[in-house]
């Protein structure tokens, strides 16, 4: 006799409000990050898009390079590179229809250029003439933020509110290993899974925070993950390996925009450059480190499968250079450009109209800038 | 002033029915926060919304201040305009990045392309015997942050009248609530066509000769109490309800400090670096020559919100606004 | 032959940094809350523990009803009550040892009561003659806490500097199923997961944060699911179930102090009464829901599986009844009397030493009260 | 003024010295931060200081503001003194509930039994050529916080001495470091015997008679140019650095205006609702029969940061200082 028999009519229930919500094993990432490249599952991707990604990723490094250049001219205040990650970026843009919204982090400058944003436009902020230089409803791509994490729960309210009217509008959200520590993530995936928002969260794990590496970030078996706390599903993917990046997020919009809510996107990949050319990242790590992910380049991977495919020759390397010279040389030429500055703009769109305190301060700015003009310092 | 048709409405009431009629009007108006729907907010200012508009307009959030706000960043962003509320003014804290961040500045940062017109009512200020956190009086932080319009009532009709202009602005507009001013009453006709004030105009609400009083939300009333008192003694005060402080109406203020030649700042914020020095170096610099006295200050101690049991000695009362009236050199002149 | 082989030479690999870091299996909880009463776990159950858990469950009750009361008499601002969730509170506060660290939010009065703090300074706070009544560091308890979830990383620092400083205290965190939608509790779990803090978290899913139930909280299977998410395990427990609780919380306290890292434990329970007396609950929930709840009520719990086994008897069950009135009795004469107030305590403690500014601010008051006592008004 | 001795140092070695110095003389000081352990800090302000105390004396954090100052918190309650650096100034928002709800009052709440000996590091302000939020001045939020201390040093010998006072001191400090003085200069010999400045007291930088400026961090050099470019307007102006904005030294700034009876408040931070208000009315209150002129303010214009390549336009500058010392009516009096 057991011991519950001994006790008669006594059983236990499990407390009346406990249904397991959502089965959590779907929402669990697999276990190694999903590749495409290089295995079977290539044969299946298309040869157009494979083609298309690689004279993004080759125009996407060279921008990276020449953004860099640009530093080192004066030209820009500060630019964070994304060398080495150009598979996620890009692929980042590519994942996303017209009517979609692309929310970028600071790093984030390739993807919105990907999107269609002018190159330049895309530098304003860096260049510091001044903070968004694009407009943000001609391609759908919210300012660059640089507080980490906070454009997260905006990517929810933004695809929240287009559920609500009706339009089949996916925001895709990308962010650092690092801005996955902010309370803006948290917060941010929650809100997207209980209202089942129409939003991508697309962290690139390039391993570092400036200094801090990923150890000392997340204790966490990946940054997948975390999905399964939110009750959405959580992937791992190679984020050098740009056909495996396009294909998850492609799917994950696709979920989104069909009704299935939210997914978490993690991309496995590396910052090859410093944090930004004013970091010097021989300080927290060392080459070695460096090279074996130089070895896993996104160009080299999507290069090795194109001429393993016969889909790349000589030719096309040629015009995916080719078009990447002429965008850096117009790039190179319109940022030498000094940009048009007017003092007076301080005070524009502070507010839709001026309070009257501004305009005294707007009076004081004119003032003293007419006493220089006159006083000639 | 009663007329037969008006019925007594309070400022809860008053509050809600602005909402309702600007969601009635605007159906890109959406409501959310926590408890502000089924339950219709802890102080009952949303109640009915949920029912009237659905859930979809009127939302009750996951709990978490900074997702609230950064997530109506981005529903303004596609056009809708939400009105956030947080439940407490201490519990705005955690939301503060994404106000000051963002919700602040992305007019400015993409070139007025866009613009995010979110309302923020915070219940703010002490008075309803609440313990710790729920007391505080945060305008300080707001008014130092440019891009926001700061807008607090202290009568019924303007509870209305500037929720309505708060909710049409498409500016940013952080809209303060005095608690202990939700359950004032008023004869108010919620049935006749409102009025709804501009931003950015203080009014007099007591004329007076000898001195002002500048004051705002929940501090208005007890500045009346004040000015009645005060004739007692000899003062006829003005008390001038600025109604927002950003925008500030330098004119009305400095147009009445200029007759009456005095003037009293009272608010239940903390003194030091709170909306007082403001606003009293602002008057002094505008009216130098027309004061007799120093512009002083009466308001909150700089301590931390003190509990329930001691706050009517914190809390700026008749009688210490008395007391720094009586200290405007009146020997000296006038 | 395969599309690898055709390829020749190149063979893919996993990104040079992927070692997937920690095994996610043991870190997810079961599907189904832990239960210990009315199973065959209970007859492994220490009789002494679950007589001292029924003592400590009817005086939580009695304290809970006497506290609210005392609401209606004026004597206190507000009262949350706890009343059905006392195994939480009870187990939480017994789980401890005396160095140990308790950090309640502010449902948790009855937590701080049965840790040893003097019942009439737990409710302080909330009769509003001071903030925190009670010495924080007499019974190692942080003050009641009230902006949700901000106690969570004061528990990770304290249990980190403990750990720094060699001595082996754990830190038990107590929050709320709304309470976890915050960031702060977010950043907390992966500040102890990352240093390893010795801290148990231990959310009390109710079922509500005031008005708003929890699927509108989450989507997450569980809220113990997000636990694997930074790194640590998640438990998920019968909160009703006074034993299982208890041993739940024990293990992980063990875990924690022999430096296992941090565990996340949620216990489902249900709040019987309205959020506060203030709160009118018909609004937002039916009758028939929490008479569900009476039914699995701890006390009655953990009184069957007594009596099943003979481990309480009539004489017993008087013993704690009777304690719990003498409690009752005694908290109600002490909270009948008026608190003596000195206004002057405004500018107590703001800091160590007053600024000068609060000297003017202090004398200010203090010649008001001096008028006021000759105007004698 | 400089001896042999003297070695020329930065702003930024100095503040390094004050917490190895302090590390050094009290195990219980910990660093924490974003990169402030391999990295020593993004400004290098922790430079060596994980090589020489062990990362668990100068720990690189998860990047998480609220996490930072709240684990600082939990560490502070168990005897530690933790030295927490926010990355900048915009980047200490996120800590915001932390700070105002618990930093600030912990001591309060627990009548004084839970005192939390808490140093905020936070690189403040312009003039660095950096993009959006990397320049803002956040002061004005700090002092409206009862409860905090707010520190700011303008000097080298000052950078440290501040800084080793406010690693003593067993309330919470603000200590605001001027980023664009990190790699100002100054002969100061860290080998020998440092003076540890109390917190609170200002101090007269530049004796003069014509006017006073009062003034801080940042714009203490601006100032003392200023006062350099007015001998040739006949002006000999006073500079006061105030050097903690809370407490304040109402002391020294009174009797500095009272003997000049003229005043401009310089700072970098807005205007409206910034420290400006309320120093120039408490000077105002003080000095009300001395003043010759209203005390007025030169600050940044009320505006989110501008772009680097505006900040110069927004940046009180010497001849915007001048321009104000020119308007303190001169024809009136004196
Ligand atoms: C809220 C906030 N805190 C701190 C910073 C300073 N900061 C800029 S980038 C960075 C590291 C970001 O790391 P990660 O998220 O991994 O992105 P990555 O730089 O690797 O692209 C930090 C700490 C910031 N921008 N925002
Ligand atoms: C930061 C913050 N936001 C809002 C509140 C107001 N508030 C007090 S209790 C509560 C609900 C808490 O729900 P839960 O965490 O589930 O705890 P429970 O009340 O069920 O014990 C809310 C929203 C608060 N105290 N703190
Ligand atoms: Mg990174
Ligand atoms: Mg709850």
């Amino acid at each position: 006799m057991t011991v519950m028999e001994q006790r008669g009519a006594y059983r236990p229930t499990p407390p009346p409000a406990w249904q397991p919500r959502t089965d959590p094993a779907p929402l669990l990432p697999d276990a190694e990050p999903f590749r495409v490249l290089g295995t079977e599952a290539a044969a299946q991707a298309d040869p157009e898009l494979l083609r298309r990604l690689y004279a993004q990723l080759v125009l996407g490094r060279r921008y990276n390079a020449q953004a860099t250049a640009l530093t080192k001219q004066g030209r820009l205040a500060v630019y964070p590179s994304s060398t080495g990650q150009e598979a996620c970026e890009v692929a980042a843009a590519l994942a996303l229809e017209d009517r979609d919204w692309l929310f970028p982090s600071y790093r984030d400058t390739l993807a919105v250029v990907a999107r269609g944003v002018d190159p330049v436009e895309a530098l304003t902020l860096l260049r510091g003439d001044w903070h968004t230089g694009y407009d943000p409803y001609e391609h759908r791509v919210a300012p660059l933020c640089t507080p980490l994490a906070t454009q997260l729960p905006h990517a929810v309210g933004l695809a929240h509110a287009a559920r609500l009217k009706g339009d089949d509008v996916v925001a895709l959200a990308m962010v650092g290993d690092g801005g996955t520590s902010e309370g803006d993530f948290h917060e941010a995936l929650n809100f997207a899974a209980v209202w089942q928002a129409p939003v991508v969260f697309f962290v690139q794990n390039n391993g570092f925070a400036i200094s801090v590496p990923l150890a000392k970030q997340t204790a966490a078996p990946s940054l997948a993950h975390k999905a399964v706390g939110y009750g959405m599903p959580g992937r791992l993917v190679d984020g050098n390996d740009a056909a495996a990046v396009h294909e998850v997020l492609s799917e994950a919009v696709r979920r989104a925009r069909e009704g299935g809510g939210p997914t978490l996107v993690e991309a496995v990949t590396y910052r090859i450059e410093a944090h930004t050319n004013a970091d010097d990242a021989t300080r927290y790590r060392g080459d070695a480190e460096v090279e074996t992910w130089r070895e896993h380049d996104p160009i080299l991977l999507l290069e090795r499968e194109l001429t393993a495919r016969g889909l790349l020759d000589d030719d096309a390397r040629q015009t995916a250079r080719d078009a990447a010279e002429t965008m850096a040389a117009d790039l190179r030429a319109r940022m030498n450009q000094d940009p048009v500055l007017d003092p007076a703009d301080l005070f524009a769109h502070v507010y839709a109209e001026d309070t009257p305190q501004l305009r005294e301060q707007r009076a004081l700015l004119r003032a003293e800038l007419d006493a220089e003009q006159e006083g000639g310092h | 002033m009663t007329t037969v048709a008006l019925k007594p409405a309070t400022m809860a009431q008053a509050l809600t029915r602005a909402m309702r009629d600007a969601m009635a009007a605007d159906p890109s108006v959406h409501v959310l926060g926590e408890d502000v729907g089924t339950l219709g907010g802890v102080f009952r200012v949303t109640d009915g919304l949920a029912k009237e508009f659905g859930e979809d307009r009127c939302t009750d959030t996951p709990l978490a201040e900074a997702g609230i706000l950064g997530t109506a960043v981005g529903m303004a962003m596609y056009g809708l305009r939400p009105v956030v509320e947080m439940q407490f003014d201490a519990f705005a804290y955690p939301a503060f990045e994404q106000l000051i961040s963002h919700v602040a500045r992305m007019r400015n940062r993409t070139r007025g392309r866009m613009p995010l017109p979110i309302t923020i009512r915070v219940p703010y200020g002490g008075g309803i015997g609440g313990v710790e956190h729920h007391s505080d009086s945060s305008e300080a932080y707001y008014i130092a942050t440019p891009g926001l319009h700061v807008v607090t009532p202290a009568t019924v009709p303007d509870a209305y009248g500037l929720l309505r202009a708060a909710i049409a602005s498409d500016d940013p507009v952080v809209f303060l609530e005095p608690k202990r001013l939700y359950w004032s009453k008023d004869t108010w006709n919620p049935e006749e066509p409102q009025t709804v004030d501009p931003i950015g105009r203080a009014v007099v609400r007591r004329p007076g000769r000898s001195a002002t009083l500048i004051t705002y939300g929940p501090s208005v009333p007890v500045c009346l109490e004040a000015a009645e008192a005060a004739r007692a003694e000899g003062w006829d005060l003005e008390v001038v309800d600025l109604r927002s402080l950003v925008p500030f109406d330098d004119e009305t203020v400095a147009a009445s400090v200029r007759r009456t030649g005095r003037a009293v700042v009272v608010h239940e914020s903390g003194s030091f670096g709170g909306p007082g020095g403001e606003i009293a170096a602002r008057v002094t610099e505008r009216c130098f020559h027309h004061l007799e006295a120093p512009v002083l200050r009466v308001a909150g101690f700089d301590i931390p919100y003190p509990p329930p049991m001691l706050e009517r000695h914190h809390l700026p009362g008749v009688d210490r606004i008395l007391d720094a009236v009586a200290r405007l050199q009146w020997e000296a002149g006038n």
